[in-house]
């Protein structure tokens, strides 16, 4: 029966992260006045490729053409670790925060190297300065999510969350600062303004869309895929780590069907919230950003140390 | 106790020895080649007559042997030898100029009484004579060695070398009235030895650097220029 | 007893392989042997004597090499058959041997610890065996005598198998050193070309140093006790001040070994020139015999550790791993690459030991065990994967002739199964999941993240943040790693030589790095075979066990408790698999599209793609260039051919890129500038002038009666 | 005790027959078979104080006791492994016209007075015997050292015969200081004889011994070679023949250090504080480092390793001074080792010199190449005289260090780094000698090369275990120094 409703929720995940780009693009659209595609584009989109033949660049090796499968995967099982709705079901226990992050740089590696495959400048490119960015972001996520654990006292996701409800508000400074950093390192992760703009097709500019700039077809549809589930399970880990109230504890229908409600609210509002920052803000240039997550890294350190001096002295 | 209670031996050993210090003293001065070996040869003889007397009073007949040892090695073939090469050399002329002599001299001085002083736990065991002997022949040995640092001349470092032989010599005889019989004929033959390789060593270095300044000895050196 | 038995017979059959090489010109010799032997039994006509037909002339040479390799497997195998005894059997054997000293012989003890470094070092020789005939047999003989390398190759490994086996200190020095010069000699086996000599001279210099401290470090627990075997130096109560001597001492001198950062730098420069095979042994096997005296020394010799010794253990862990991982990004040359990369995994467990150290002396000897594991762990997987990644850099070498990362490419196609293979180490290494380098990862985290219990602040602050080094490193290392794998392997051949390169033919090397991929593979999905083997280590050092490291069942690794952490490498994979195939075979079903279109790659509308285009290695690196410059001593340099009307247009430009270490300038220079300086000054006193020697006698004399008549 | 007679009247017959019989073909391997003879003469005598302890010949003339009778026995040993080497050097050296019939005459005929030299040291009960012995070796040794007729050659002798000579001197003052103190309280003619002194060394006079230690310790420290009296060594072992160097390093250092510690046992039987060991620590000390540092300044490859000697002999001046059972055992077996290992390095030093036609360590390259045997000789004899294990040198080295951590921890790191200097000093001449491309036009040479083989075998076997008669015959040895057995 768990089992059955971890499928299920992470089958939901899958199918509902286009959506939550869609309607960060629809935000986004009526933020700069423009005219907003509909919400269900993203599936559009995605249909459309899937139906097309890909083309293949002539010096792609076998990397180039199964990343997409692995790293959509990697994705997916990300997913299936991360509670949507509900606590304490099955899959989160076989891997914890730390594997999650794990998962996302499995999932890098790959997309780095199909960027290297087609030995053009482009790819390579683009996987330096992923490769880049993300092994500066990774320590800042990995403090602020020790923030986290550290708390609870355990790197199992849904038994951290739990504990978080279980203690009810309590109002910890080390938890606005990890939250601000994790927040920091979502942008940078999921490649959006200012950091990297995933709607540019400026070459000199682009980081991700430089390495995916060969794709076309099913392994283009799996990897946009891939990284819309990317942004929601960042939007995820925020809105339930930081404000897990209205998950579901039971799998009575009533509080799973309260979750997802509350889960899909919290997401709409981060999306507008990422919305804003994005029409607000201008990408900066590639090497501002070392300077960007420095700032995320200290505030996961500030995090940490506010939880260590201030929360768990004894 | 002072000297007038000594009995006659023990005042001819201590004027002995005074004037065998003094001939180290004279050598330590000595610039010319041919003086230096005279006074050497005379140290020698002062050396065999203290021997002799040595013998004489103690009636022990063996320090008679070493003392014919001492005349004729030290007294006449040594300073023969070394005079035959000054000759040959003709060196005989030319003057060794000593730097700071005077500096020497009282460098010398001061050695003596160094000598006494670091002999002096001797006193506890035997009388001031001993004392003084000892002292006087340590005194001898420094100062042959003195004489080798101060003189450039392979043939005054060879006397430096049979001066402190010289030294020990006399030590040997004041202090304790000669070594083994066995040891003196060793040590003699070793003198003897050495003085015929000197010799050979003379006519190499002659022919290598053909001069006897040892200060031109100086290929085999580790200081970088 | 039973234990030992193979554990002598490994020792013995390393050193016969050694001595078998030596009878590479001895043919003549063993035929008359054989004929002698054949004499006795009349009845035989000379084709049938054993052995005379494997001697004829011609294939003598290539027969000796595999009988000596094969000596070598033997021996491996009896390794681990030794250690995985040892640790099954959870007992601590002790022997003598009756050699050395008439009051002091050989004393040998074989416990959980040896045994498991046993198992590292028997796989490692194991699949060095495999790969090694096929290595060698490019060298030619009068060039580089195959004698040689065999020789001390079997002196190299019974030298690491002596000293695990040691319990004196005596002893242990002998193998240690034996293990030393052995390697040393490996290292200037081709030393026609300069930069070997060079290297194996600053090893050998370094290796010296670094025994010498042990030595010391020994002296001064002798200083404490009566005797030298382990167990007397076991009894030595030291005051707190000489036991940290003891042990800066003994980190002094197998840090050194293991390449702490600063002391690291003879390693980049010895393990590259070193032929690959015996690269893999000492990047991959002999710095973990270092680490195995570091634990030897202060965790079971030394009797109460200090915490400040772990935050020493912590801080240079984590400064040699950052270090260690940043050289390793800026190296063209992949051996290079590789052994500053074992600075860097090395820094790991030097990491992790602090963590268990601090633990032990905080009194939560339970997460000294975790510690410990993680760190032992780590180096056992880091053996696997090192020597892969080095077998396969040979491999490479052979084929392209050239271990220039630049000048590669494309090799996916030609040799699509080194390619493979070479893709699972670089997985591992850059601590991926579902491999084996992620599990010891997640336990140092776990390890780190049990800060909690300590009430001491600095530890409080200090150890999270060695986490997220720990992570930075982990990210970097993964950066550095797909630049190898990526410029090596994929897009377009950069040199005519990679273009021709073929698969290896001989499949004994392919089939050592298939035996390591597998392992590397197989631990990361089935850590807790080895983790259940580890507590027994453990449990003889500490004293205590991981509490239910195996509780749930053996597809689940929950070190601390399930509530805290829990980690299930097999569902893991179970899910990917699903995922994968389930979108594979959706998207691929419809039979129209299945196939995919071949094309050009988008030029810009430019054409003319071509190999110069890509990025190279300098060009990846260089945003880390740009962001941790003051890492480095960077010197690039930029000059423009100038030419046309007044030399305004750049007909071309040339572009140099040097980057070096800091601890050359700042540390070794100055040592040896200091060296020649001394010596400059003490040569002054042979001045040649004999009134000057007369002189010093003199002046002695005088100088030494004054001393005595005081 | 007819063994002891054996052992030095045969050398005198070979000085004899050599002076006289003038040279011939055969020569070489006459000599070898004398000092064969004698090393069967002394393995006799071994075997004799081995199984009824110390031997006083009548009159006390002589004493063989456990001290110096295995010294004897490596005096034999490599006396006759240098002579097998000697024989076809020579033979080389003259065809190359280096050397006239008359002086291979001269060099035989020196070579056995040298050998009588270091057995009458060893052997005598008579401490002025045992100076006139020490001054002997240097004249039997003195014109060999010159026996090119090159300048250096001949200023090298000069200064070893003026420096030793005068040097030796002293010692002489020493023993007469003895043997004034010896009068004072026994009879004339037995009052030298050192088993008579050493038996009632408590009545001598502690000051007089203790002025008398320090004229021995400067007089028979300079054949030692000491530093600041060492300067005469580098210069006489690079400039003499091979061979020559070869015994004056294994033989001639050892059996100077062998009298210091005669007189030291004397000394400190009769004064309380340990000053003579002190004096020799000190000595010893700056000896290892100041020859560790002039290591690195050379650049004769003969030169080199006689530095390295006086390293060592300053570790064993050292070892001996700190007393105590472990540092003696350890000071005794490096004098074995190091003699072995010494003298087979100056072997082939020898023939790389020869095979290069240099002894200028820059123009000497790719040994190995040319000639595997010498180059791997010379970086393995190496590697032992730079206490790599499992050579014996490590172990000795090993004990001293041990010892001084025991007594004098303080001290330990300065051992450790001249040591380590020592060894950067050695290293860096040697590899490129041996390693590299082969020359062109260097090729190989006859070289006889099993007893560096043999030297190098036993020191590794010494390394790995010492035989139980070694053993307890160096027990016995120390418990008669240092009058305590080893652990």
């Amino acid at each position: 029966m768990n089992w059955l409703l971890a499928v299920i929720q992470t089958l939901l995940f899958v199918a509902l992260a286009p959506l939550l780009s869609g309607w960060l693009k629809w935000c986004k659209c009526h933020l700069q006045n423009r005219k907003a595609p509909s919400l269900l584009q993203p599936y559009r989109d995605l249909l459309k490729l899937i139906r097309k033949q890909p083309v293949v660049a002539e010096h792609a090796s076998w990397i180039f053409t199964r990343s997409p499968y692995i790293i959509f995967s990697a994705m997916v099982l990300a997913a299936s670790v991360v509670p949507l709705i509900a606590v304490d079901l099955p899959t989160a226990a076989s891997a914890d925060v730390i594997v999650l992050v794990g998962f996302f740089a499995f999932a890098r590696f790959f997309l780095a190297l199909a960027g290297l495959d087609i030995g053009t400048a482009f790819g390579g490119m683009g996987a330096s300065r992923e490769m880049t960015i993300s092994s500066l972001a990774e320590p800042a996520m990995l403090m602020a999510v020790f923030t986290l654990t550290m708390t609870a006292s355990t790197t199992n996701l849904s038994l951290a969350i739990a504990h978080v409800l279980n203690e009810g508000l309590v109002l910890r400074p080390s938890f606005i600062f990890a939250m601000f950093a994790l927040v920091l390192v979502a942008i940078a992760e999921t490649g959006r303004v200012p950091v990297d703009n995933p709607t540019t097709h400026l070459e000199l500019t682009m980081i991700h869309e430089a390495m995916i700039l060969e794709y076309s077809g099913r392994h283009l549809a799996l990897i946009e895929w891939a990284s819309q589930l990317k942004l929601m399970l960042y939007g995820v880990l925020i809105a339930n780590i930081f404000l897990p109230w209205g998950i579901a504890r039971d799998f009575s229908l009533h509080a799973l069907g309260y979750g997802l409600l509350a889960i899909s609210g919290k997401l709409a509002v981060l999306a507008v919230c990422l919305a804003i920052s994005e029409t607000l803000v201008a990408k900066m240039r590639l090497f501002r950003v070392q300077e960007y997550l420095s700032f995320a890294y200290l505030l996961g350190l500030l995090g940490m140390l506010s939880h260590i001096i201030l929360e768990a002295s004894r | 106790m002072n000297i007038e209670q000594q009995d006659f031996y023990t005042q001819a050993i201590l004027s002995m020895a005074a004037l065998v210090g003094l001939t180290s003293f004279l050598m330590l001065g000595q610039g010319r080649l041919l003086r230096l070996i005279f006074v050497f040869a005379l140290q020698g003889l002062l050396l065999t007559l203290t021997t002799a007397l040595a013998a004489y009073s103690l009636d022990s007949p063996h320090l008679y042997i070493s003392a014919m040892l001492t005349l004729i090695l030290k007294v006449i073939f040594i300073p023969w030898m070394l005079r035959r090469q000054v000759l040959l050399m003709n060196m005989h002329r030319d003057v060794e100029a000593l730097k700071n002599n005077t500096a020497v001299m009282l460098g010398g001085a001061g050695l003596m009484v160094f000598s006494y002083y670091v002999l002096h736990p001797i006193v506890q065991t035997s009388s001031a004579i001993m004392l003084n002997a000892l002292a006087f022949s340590l005194s001898v040995v420094l100062l042959g060695m003195l004489l080798m640092i101060s003189h450039r001349q392979a043939v005054a470092h060879v006397v430096g070398f049979m001066a402190i032989e010289n030294g020990l010599f006399f030590a040997a005889i004041v202090a304790t009235k000669g070594m083994p019989m066995v040891v003196e004929l060793g040590v003699a033959f070793d003198v003897l030895v050495a003085a015929v390789l000197f010799g050979i060593f003379f006519f190499h270095i002659r022919t290598s650097i053909d001069s006897l300044d040892v200060d031109r000895l100086n290929r085999l050196h580790e200081v970088d220029q | 007893m039973m234990v030992l038995m193979p554990a002598y017979a490994a020792v013995l059959f390393s050193f016969a392989s050694g001595l078998l090489a030596l009878m590479t010109h001895r043919r003549p010799l063993l035929e008359s042997l054989c004929l002698r032997y054949a004499a006795r039994f009349p009845g035989r006509q000379p084709g049938r004597i054993p052995l005379v037909g494997l001697l004829e002339e011609s294939r003598y040479p290539i027969r000796l090499r595999q009988a000596v390799f094969v000596l070598l497997g033997i021996s491996g195998l009896l390794a681990v058959l030794a250690g995985s005894a040892a640790l099954v059997s959870q007992s601590a054997v002790t022997d003598q041997i009756g050699l050395g000293l008439p009051w002091l012989p050989w004393h040998v003890r074989f416990d959980g610890l040896s045994g498991f470094f046993f198992l590292i070092v028997g796989i490692a020789v194991s699949a060095v065996s495999l790969y090694g005939p096929g290595y060698v047999q490019t060298y030619q003989e009068e060039k580089h005598p195959f004698a040689v390398l065999g020789l001390f190759t079997g002196l190299f490994v019974a030298g690491m198998l002596l000293v695990l086996l040691a319990d004196d200190a005596f002893f242990f020095m002998i193998a240690w050193e034996l293990m030393s010069v052995a390697s040393y000699f490996l290292v200037a086996f081709q030393h026609e070309n300069p930069a070997n000599r060079r290297a194996a001279f600053l090893y050998l210099l370094m290796a010296e140093v670094g025994a010498l401290a042990i030595i010391l470090g020994f002296g001064v627990l002798a200083g404490f006790s009566d005797g030298l075997t382990f167990d007397a130096l076991r009894q030595a109560n030291l005051s707190t001040g000489w036991a940290s001597i003891a042990f800066v001492l003994a980190l002094l001198g197998f840090g050194m070994k293991a390449g702490i950062v600063p002391i690291h730098v003879w390693l980049p420069e010895a393990h590259p020139v070193a032929p690959s095979h015996i690269s893999a042994l000492m990047s991959g096997v002999m710095l973990k015999v270092a680490v195995y005296g570091l634990i030897r020394f202060c965790f079971d010799l030394l009797a109460d550790a200090q915490w400040q010794w772990g935050v020493v253990l912590l801080v240079l862990g984590t400064i040699s791993a950052l270090g260690g991982i940043l050289y390793a990004m800026m190296q063209p040359n992949l051996k290079r690459l590789l052994a500053y990369s074992s600075v860097e995994n090395i820094g790991i467990i030097f990491m992790v030991l602090g963590l268990a150290m601090i633990f032990l002396a905080n009194g939560f000897p339970q997460l000294a065990a975790l510690g410990l594991l993680a760190a032992l762990l780590h180096a056992f997987n880091h053996a696997l994967f090192k020597n892969l990644l080095f077998l396969g850099a040979g491999i490479l070498q052979h084929q392209v002739h050239s271990l220039d990362i630049d000048s590669m490419g494309g090799l996916i196609k030609r040799m699509p199964q080194t390619s493979f293979l070479f893709l699972i180490g670089c997985m591992s290494i850059s601590s991926l999941p579902l491999f084996n380098g992620f599990v010891s990862e997640w336990l140092a985290f776990q390890t780190a993240l049990q800060v909690d219990v300590l009430d001491n602040g600095v530890l409080r602050s200090l150890i999270p943040v060695s986490a997220a080094a720990l992570a930075l490193t982990a990210a970097l290392a993964a950066a550095c790693f797909v630049k190898v794998f990526g410029l090596i392997f994929l897009g377009l051949p950069r040199s005519r030589h990679s273009e021709k390169a073929q698969e290896a033919e001989n499949k004994g090397m392919l089939l050592a790095l298939k035996l390591l991929a597998g392992l590397c593979f197989f631990f990361g999905i089935f850590p807790t075979l080895i983790i259940g083997a580890l507590n027994t280590v453990a449990k003889q050092l500490i004293g205590q066990v991981l509490p239910n490291a195996t509780l749930l069942s053996w597809m689940w690794l929950a070190p601390v408790s399930v509530q805290k952490a829990s980690y299930s490498p097999v569902l893991v994979l179970i899910g990917v698999l699903i995922a994968t195939g389930f979108t594979f075979w959706y998207l691929r079903r419809n039979p129209d599209t299945k196939s995919m279109r071949r094309s050009g790659a988008w030029d810009c509308g430019f054409g003319g793609l071509n190999a110069r285009m890509q990025y190279s290695s300098s060009a990846f690196t260089m945003p880390f260039r740009r962001i941790f410059a003051k890492v480095w001593l960077i010197d690039e340099q930029i000059d423009k051919d100038m030419q046309g009307a007044q030399d305004m247009d750049v007909a071309a430009i040339h572009y140099r890129l040097q980057v070096q270490d800091h601890s050359w300038p700042k540390l070794y220079q100055p040592i040896a500038h200091g060296i020649n300086a001394a010596a400059r000054l003490v040569g002054r006193i042979q001045t040649g002038n004999i009134r000057v020697y007369l002189g010093y006698s003199f002046v002695t004399l005088i100088v030494m009666l004054w001393v005595v008549s005081l | 005790m007819i063994a002891a007679y054996l052992v030095l009247s045969i050398p005198f017959a070979g000085i004899l027959f050599f002076a006289f019989a003038g040279h011939r073909q055969e020569t070489g391997r006459l000599n070898v078979r004398f000092n064969a003879v004698t090393l069967a003469a002394t393995v006799w005598l071994a075997i004799n104080v081995l199984n009824n302890g110390t031997l006083l010949s009548a009159g006390k003339a002589f004493i063989v006791d456990s001290f110096n009778v295995y010294l004897i026995v490596l005096t034999a040993f490599i006396g006759l492994t240098t002579a097998i080497f000697s024989a076809p050097y020579m033979e080389h050296e003259k065809q190359l016209g280096k050397l006239t019939e008359k002086r291979l005459k001269l060099y035989y005929s020196m070579y056995q007075g040298f050998m009588l030299a270091m057995y009458l040291v060893l052997t005598t009960n008579n401490m002025g015997v045992m100076w006139v012995a020490m001054e002997g070796a240097t004249l039997a040794t003195v014109l060999l050292v010159s026996l090119y007729r090159t300048p250096e050659s001949i200023e090298a002798a000069w200064k070893y015969f003026i420096l030793c000579g005068v040097g030796i001197a002293q010692a002489l003052f020493g023993t007469i200081l003895l043997y004034y103190a010896a009068v004072q309280i026994g009879d004339g003619d037995n009052a030298l004889l050192w088993s008579v002194l050493f038996d009632n060394a408590r009545q001598l006079n502690p000051e007089i011994l203790e002025i008398a230690f320090v004229f021995m310790l400067i007089g028979y420290g300079t054949k030692i070679g000491l530093v600041p009296l060492h300067n005469w060594l580098p210069d006489a072992h690079s400039e003499g023949p091979t061979p020559m160097s070869a015994v004056l390093s294994g033989l001639l250092l050892n059996d100077a250090l062998y009298a210091v510690v005669r007189n030291k046992m004397l000394v400190d039987g009769a004064t309380q504080g340990n000053l003579a060991g002190l004096l020799m620590m000190g000595f010893g000390l700056l000896s290892f480092l100041v020859a560790a540092l002039f290591l690195h300044r050379q650049k004769d490859i003969k030169r080199l390793f006689s530095y390295s000697s006086i390293e060592h002999m300053g570790v064993m001046t050292f070892a001996f001074g700190m007393g105590g059972p472990l540092a003696t055992l350890a000071a005794l077996l490096h004098m074995t080792v190091h003699s072995l290992t010494k003298s087979a390095i100056f072997v082939t030093v020898g023939h790389a010199a020869q095979l290069a036609g240099t002894q200028n360590m820059e123009r000497i390259r790719g040994l190995i190449k040319t000639q595997p045997k010498i180059g791997w000789g010379l970086l393995i004899g190496t590697v032992a005289i730079a206490g790599f294990p499992p050579f014996g040198v490590f172990t000795s080295e090993f004990l001293v260090l041990l010892a001084t951590m025991h007594s004098y921890p303080w001290l330990a790191p300065l051992l450790l780094l001249g040591i380590g200097v020592a060894f950067a000093g050695l290293f860096r001449h040697i590899q490129p000698m041996v390693y590299g491309e082969q020359p062109e036009g260097q090729l190989p040479i006859k070289a006889n090369l099993w007893p560096v083989m043999v030297h190098l075998a036993l020191v590794l076997w010494l390394g790995l275990a010492i035989p139980d008669f070694l053993a307890n015959w160096f027990s016995q040895a120390t418990l008669l120094i240092s009058g305590s057995m080893p652990l």
